[in-house]
């Protein structure tokens, strides 16, 4: 039983993995969504709120605030972080650059990556912050069954209740509210909704918001699985292939995606890796997507694309 | 009055297919290429200010020169024929390692089949173009994709070769000749008996090699095969109807494409690094080179030297800028501040100027050719 | 009007159905196109026109049916064999190459005749420059024709759409085809340039012989320029002939005033 | 710099007088001769002022992923050098001149670094080091060329410590190969004698880089000879992610695991060990892996878990009393004053103090002058710091002595462990010294591969002075 034990423990610490993965990826989609923006300054939004927030954090406890004030606190101001920072996004770079074709759209969020990498440290410091919000140790089940039990990480559960949580929140927001409603008509397509009077300027602040507050929810778990540090970054790498396996503009994709990128390199890594010498989750992912293209090219639940003449 | 083409008339097509057909041009690059071969090694050989120190020429002109063939390679692959890779670092590393090599001998030894592959040592220069042939086929490979998944999925996808190459060179110990750290060392640069060692010796090498290339790479644009890669970039399904199968415009770029950047990969480990290990062919390199063909403009050969010169020295200046100013930061903000001023210069372009610097040039051109009249 | 030679037939449609999902955009479709004729293919909007031409230049694989070009029959045609049998097209919205010159785009249709392989073409020298220039003449006649001399070096992104249609037609006659298909030549342009067009279409057809199958909304013109026309509403043929008997099919005149079926 | 503020303000005072054409035309000037002066980097170095200067170069990465390593190490290492200049006037009289180049870990940011800072100061760069692994493996040949040594203070290529086939490479007081030896020596004496290794499982968690890899030839001889069994497992730059090796290592159950890791990796396997339950007193990290801010993103979970000391440990000495006096209290510092004493921040002090001390050796050759680096070559490997020396610079108790010569550029190979008890690191064992028959083979061996490789002629150690 010991290895069915092992590849239950294997397959659930991937799931769960590949849910944090998914929490990056959504912002990522959200953009895409909106604005046809491939988003690779995600990683930096999410070391931006991540660094907001410990560092006012720290900051308001020192200075005696009851932690539950602080934590109130902190994530406002992270909030408004972030809100100034996509306004700042839209205004000044997006805006100005609707309507050009997608790679020079991508390359641009790689200049924001740089200005936020830079402005982020500068203005909170560029050292490891502790972040404790979630507890982080496991828990170890069925040990009558398996010998050890199998082992599962708190904070990945809690990770999986958040991400729960966040695609219920933008279900609703999608579905209910009115800001929601006129982003899928600008999803859609621009130029009708603006010539029905939807300012599409307004509309992309919003999404970046939304994106900028994903970013702070990820963060608030990476930043406790992790410290709040500049590594937080590379996460960006991490969360693309979740996001192309499951189509660039596919809210529900992006938590398949994760699952099926988190408990594939596990189990590939802990399985096969051994022999190979190990590392494999590197690569892993990426040819696990490029392998689902090659099946479907716009990802498990992209739009199809047809072409016409 | 200086720019005009007035009063030149080709007489035959020959003439006017020209890789530069107006007089003035063909004199600056005259003028570019007499500097580059002639003036900065005399310059550099008399120790003539700016070449007191090696430093120009080391950590300069040597990355640029060799950067600016990748940025031609890479070019080829996305400005002319639209196909998005972020893959290009990976095949600058399988040009590296195959080069190494080759260079250091090949020993496959096939136990089960009763004997080995040798292949003794190979020249440095068959090496280098051999380790680009390699990266040629490799590219090939991770090319066929292509046919089936395009655009922003695509350049997803082409992070595959990239990640897995990364790997392949750190696990795989026969690649590094099993040495203990996993860094490995240049074989001598030893060309026809010529030991290239000097910084001045290094950059001519780099120098003949892009310019050659340059001059295929532009011959080839500007010929059938270019034609079928900008048809298939503007529009693959007209292209495929007009009779361009997509299977060999893309593929053909993807093997051009690589084999430069292949050679431009060993250039790089051979003679800029000397000894190096996978990190110095990592996702940061893919991004930097697509960045110098964007800024420099796509599908532009010329395009690629600004680009690569403009993201290559920027950072540079930057970060040496306060400190000959003599502001008092500390170097963390210095680098800091580097990030965002890049960052938003990068913006800035993108904005103003999407199709990049080539882009600017023509328009100056045309603006010179008119002048002193606006329009 | 010079009528064609021979009745030969150069392509032939046979029962051909296409759907996509739900909608049916050619159902049970049948016509022939000979040597030498201008053919037109007319009906309203979604009558499935556009779609014929997409199942005999092989982008769309028919579900039924069968087609036969140059006296060989198949199932469906690949674009790679149509374009190297000699059917060249163009396009309702054009589909010209926008990051490349009127030159080079018309150069890009002599792709199918040129043979200098990679090697050659990067050295540029000897052979292959012999063969670029070559193909530069035969090129430059088709500018001359189309009347296009000064505008040869421009990117086409930056021509009016009359001059761009006239680019894709260049393109297409650079092929040297044997069948001409023309999908809307002269959409959105005004008399001038209709007048032009027409001129070129009839003068391919005149000098050198080439088969064309257009479709065109523009019934004056169609008329005068077609020696056939055949009738399409709804992905179903409802009529074929000369342009004076489908002038006087009742099933046309319902078909063009809207009377439901 | 030649176009330092103050002479290039005078210059436009006096051009303002002239009326605003020339202004515009110096202004014109000024920005291109700038920009070429930028771009030559070095070569408009030195004037008048600096002659009697010895530049140092720092190499350093306070940004990227690495920084949160990279600080305090950089600020222990500009404010020993700083306390040189405030305290003595430099080495006998001779000031130092500092520059610090960001090289954020990347190794072809670190060869930019290196071209832009070797001429530099009257007589080029004293030494170089660059705190990468990588980077040293980069700058191995061309500091031999330029000949200004590297000094690579606990790590850098192991076979340098052959200094006949490496004459200016410099791994001082322990090579990742005598770190191995050491780690092996502490577990068996855990485990209560050498003979107790047979059968135990020994895994090395290591950072896939040159540096990570470095130990493993040294280990997996070391399990030949004690009949451990060793497995290496890779974590990729930069170790965010390590769930399956750990989830691997709980199943595997080894009795330990080394911890080769660096900036972020560290502090994630500390915590996924706690998550794994995997305990924390079986983890013994190298000296890079046994840091603050390797354990306090932790917490106590880190409690329990074990790293080598590079000889010195976190904790304040005589010589960090004038610091504070001569740096701290004038405002000078660079770092926050209640990170100094810390462990990194000590091993930049110790390593900018034994440069100093080479390049005060070689000035009892050379002159009391600024030297070359193959003066200061000289000087580092004639160094020999006696106990007595080591206290009078205020370093006792972080050091042991140290005799470097030509054939061995390692000059020391001792350690002790650490152990991180929640809230400070503490000493809980004697001093180990690697034992030369394990790792001098390996050194032989692979140096004279290089030797071979690059045609290098290996000086014949008995006739160098």
């Amino acid at each position: 039983m010991i290895a069915l034990g092992q590849f239950l423990e294997v397959l659930i610490g991937g799931l769960m993995s590949g849910v944090l993965y998914s929490l990056v990826a959504l912002g990522f989609v959200l953009i895409f969504k909106a604005s046809g923006v491939f988003n690779f300054a995600q990683g930096a939004m999410v070391l931006l709120a991540g660094l907001a927030l410990v560092r006012s954090l720290d900051l308001l406890v020192a200075n005696g605030f009851p932690l539950w004030v602080a934590i109130v606190l902190g994530i406002g101001f992270a909030a408004v972080i972030m809100a100034i920072t996509a306004w700042l996004i839209e205004r000044f770079v997006i805006g100005p650059l609707v309507n050009q074709d997608g790679l020079t759209l991508f390359m641009s969020t790689i200049g924001v990556t740089f200005i936020l990498e830079g402005a982020a440290q500068m203005i909170f410091g560029s050292g490891s912050y502790p972040l404790r919000l979630f507890p982080t140790d496991a828990w170890f089940l069925f040990d009558n069954l398996f010998p050890g039990g199998i082992l599962v990480n708190k904070l990945d559960v809690w990770g999986g209740f958040i991400a729960g949580i966040l695609v219920a929140g933008l279900a609703i927001f999608f579905q209910q509210t009115k800001t929601g409603r006129a982003l899928r008509a600008v999803a859609d397509d621009h130029m009708a909704a603006q010539s029905v009077g939807i300012p599409i300027g307004w509309i992309w602040f919003v999404v970046w918001l939304v994106a900028g507050l994903v970013a702070l929810v990820a963060a608030t778990v990476w930043g406790t699985k992790l410290g709040v540090q500049f590594s937080i970054t590379f996460l960006a790498l991490k969360a693309l292939p979740v996001l192309i396996i499951g189509g660039l503009t596919s809210v529900p994709g992006a938590i398949v995606g994760g699952l099926i990128v988190g408990a594939g390199e596990k189990i590939a890594e802990v399985f096969l890796g051994s022999y190979i010498g190990g590392g494999i989750e590197y690569w892993f992912a990426y040819v696990l997507a490029l392998a689902v293209l090659l099946v479907r090219p716009q990802g498990l639940f992209g739009e199809r694309i047809i072409a016409r003449v | 009055m200086l720019y005009r083409e007035a009063g030149q008339f080709k007489t035959t097509y020959a003439e006017d297919m020209a890789i530069f057909p107006i007089h003035q041009d063909r004199i600056a690059l005259a003028i570019l290429l007499g500097i580059a071969f002639i003036g900065v090694p005399l310059l550099a050989d008399f120790d003539i200010w700016p070449f007191g120190s090696d430093y120009l020429l080391r950590a300069i002109l040597l990355p640029f020169l060799i950067l600016a063939l990748a940025a031609i390679g890479v070019n080829i692959l996305v400005g002319y024929c639209g196909q998005i890779s972020l893959g290009s670092g990976a095949f600058m590393a399988v040009g590296a390692y195959s080069a190494y090599k080759l260079g250091t001998g090949v020993h496959i030894p096939l136990a089960w089949l009763g004997f080995a592959i040798s292949i003794p040592p190979l020249p440095v220069l068959l090496s280098i173009l051999l380790g680009g042939l390699t990266a040629a086929v490799v590219g090939i490979l991770f090319g066929i994709p292509s046919l089936r998944i395009k655009g922003l999925y695509l350049a997803v996808a082409t992070l595959a070769a990239q990640f897995f190459f990364d790997w392949v060179f750190l696990r795989v110990a026969w690649f590094t000749n099993y040495a203990p750290s996993g860094s490995v060392n240049a074989p001598t640069l030893d060309f026809f008996g010529l030991n290239v060692g000097t910084p001045i010796e290094r950059y001519m090498l780099c120098l003949i090699f892009v310019t050659v290339f340059a001059f295929l790479a532009k011959n080839l644009v500007r010929g059938n095969l270019g034609r079928q890669w900008m048809a298939i970039r503007d529009m693959d399904i007209a292209a495929e109807l007009i009779g361009i199968r997509p299977l060999y415009a893309k593929l053909t770029a993807f093997a051009v494409s690589s084999f430069i950047i292949g050679v431009a990969g060993a250039l790089w480990a051979f003679v800029y690094l000397g000894s190096w290990e996978p990190l110095a062919f990592s996702i940061e390199r893919s991004l930097q080179l697509l960045f110098m063909v964007i800024i420099g403009g796509l599908g532009s050969i010329m395009g690629s030297f600004i680009g690569a010169a403009f993201i290559l020295i920027l950072p540079i200046m930057l970060n040496l800028l306060p400190t000959q100013l003599g502001v008092p930061l500390s170097t963390e903000t210095i680098t800091h501040l580097e990030f965002i001023i890049f960052g938003s210069l990068i913006c800035y372009l993108l904005i103003k100027e999407p199709h990049g610097f080539a882009r600017l040039i023509s328009i100056g051109k045309e603006k010179l050719r008119l002048w002193p009249f606006p329009y | 009007m010079r009528m064609p030679d021979t009745s030969e037939i150069l392509l032939q449609v046979e029962g051909v159905s296409l759907a996509f999902g739900g909608v049916k955009a050619l159902r049970n479709v049948s016509l022939d196109i000979r040597k030498g004729e201008i053919r037109a293919i007319i009906g309203p909007n979604g009558a499935g026109k556009t779609s014929m031409l997409n199942v005999i230049n092989g982008f769309y694989h028919p579900n039924r049916g069968a087609i036969t070009f140059k006296g060989r029959t198949r199932a469906q045609m690949q674009p790679f064999e149509a374009s190297r049998g000699g059917i060249a097209r163009t396009f309702q919205n054009v589909a010209l190459f926008k990051g490349m010159s009127a030159l080079d785009n018309i150069m890009a249709g002599r792709t199918l005749k040129m043979r200098r392989g990679l090697l050659w073409q990067m050295l540029r020298y000897g052979p292959a420059l012999a063969e670029e220039i070559e193909h530069r003449h035969r090129v430059e006649e088709i500018i001359d024709f189309l009347e296009i001399e000064p505008i040869r070096k421009v990117p086409v992104a930056r021509l009016p759409y009359g001059l761009q249609k006239r680019v894709e037609l260049g393109r297409a006659l650079a092929m040297e085809p044997d069948l001409l298909l023309l999908d809307e030549p002269m959409a959105g342009m005004n008399l001038e340039e209709k007048k032009d067009m027409s001129r070129f279409i009839l003068d391919v057809n005149d000098y050198y012989g080439t088969t064309i199958a257009l479709i065109e909304h523009d019934m004056a013109v169609v008329m005068d320029l077609s020696h056939r026309v055949v009738v399409l509403d709804h992905g179903v043929k409802i009529a074929d002939g000369t342009p004076d008997e489908v002038k006087k099919n009742q099933g046309v005149i319902d078909a063009y005033l809207g009377i439901a079926h | 710099m030649a176009l330092g503020g103050k002479e290039a303000r005078e210059n436009k005072t006096r051009y303002r007088k002239n009326g605003l054409n020339e202004e515009e035309s110096y202004m014109v000037r000024n920005k291109l001769l700038l920009a070429a002066a930028i771009l030559s980097g070095g070569a408009f170095a030195s004037p008048a002022a600096a002659q009697s200067e010895q530049f140092i170069p720092i190499l350093s990465y306070r940004t990227g992923a690495y920084a949160v390593n990279g600080v305090p190490y950089a600020n222990g290492v500009a404010d020993y050098y700083n306390l040189v200049n405030e305290r003595d006037g430099g080495i006998n009289g001779v000031k130092l001149l500092v520059e610090e180049c960001e090289t954020g870990y990347a190794t072809d940011k670190g060869v930019e670094c290196y071209e832009r800072l070797k001429g530099k100061g009257p007589t080029g760069a004293a030494f170089f080091n660059p705190l990468s692994t990588g980077i040293t493996f980069a700058l191995t040949e061309k500091t031999t060329t330029d000949k200004i040594p590297i000094i690579t203070m606990g790590y850098g290529r192991s076979d340098s410590k052959n200094g006949a086939v490496f004459a200016y490479n410099f791994p001082l007081l322990g090579t990742y190969w005598s770190a191995a030896d050491i780690a092996i020596q502490h577990i068996a004496k855990e485990l209560g004698g050498a003979d107790k290794l047979k059968g135990k499982k020994i895994s090395l968690l290591f950072h896939d880089s040159p540096y990570g890899k470095e130990p493993i030839p040294m280990l997996e001889v070391l399990a030949k000879k004690h009949g451990f069994e060793f497995t290496p497992i890779p974590v990729t730059h930069p170790g965010v992610e390590q769930k399956s090796q750990w989830l691997a290592i709980r199943q595997n159950r080894p009795d330990y695991v080394l911890l080769w890791g660096w900036g972020v990796m560290n502090g994630t396997a500390v915590k996924e060990a706690a998550a794994v339950a995997y305990p924390r007193e079986k983890m013994i990290g190298v000296w890079w892996s046994g840091a603050e801010p390797d354990v306090t993103p932790a917490g106590d979970q880190a409690a329990g878990y074990k790293a080598l000391m590079l000889q010195h440990g976190a904790g304040k000495f005589p010589v960090h009393a004038d610091i504070e006096k001569y740096v701290y209290a004038k405002g000078k510092g660079l770092s926050e004053p209640d990170k100094v004493g810390e462990v990194l921040y000590n091993r930049g002090m110790v390593n900018a103090m034994l440069g100093v001390e080479a390049i005060r050796k070689a000035q009892e050759k050379f002159g009391k002058k600024p030297l070359t680096g193959e003066q200061v070559r000289w000087g580092l490997e004639n160094l020999n710091l006696s106990d007595a020396r080591i206290k009078e610079l205020g370093f006792e108790g972080m050091l042991k002595p140290i005799k470097i010569s030509c054939s061995d550029h390692e000059g020391a190979r001792d350690g002790r462990v650490q152990q991180w008890d929640g809230k400070s690191w503490k000493v809980i064992s004697d001093w180990y010294t690697a034992n030369q028959a394990n790792t001098e083979p390996l050194v032989k061996d692979v140096s004279a591969k290089y030797a071979a490789e690059k045609n290098i002629h290996p000086r014949d150690c008995s006739k160098e002075s």
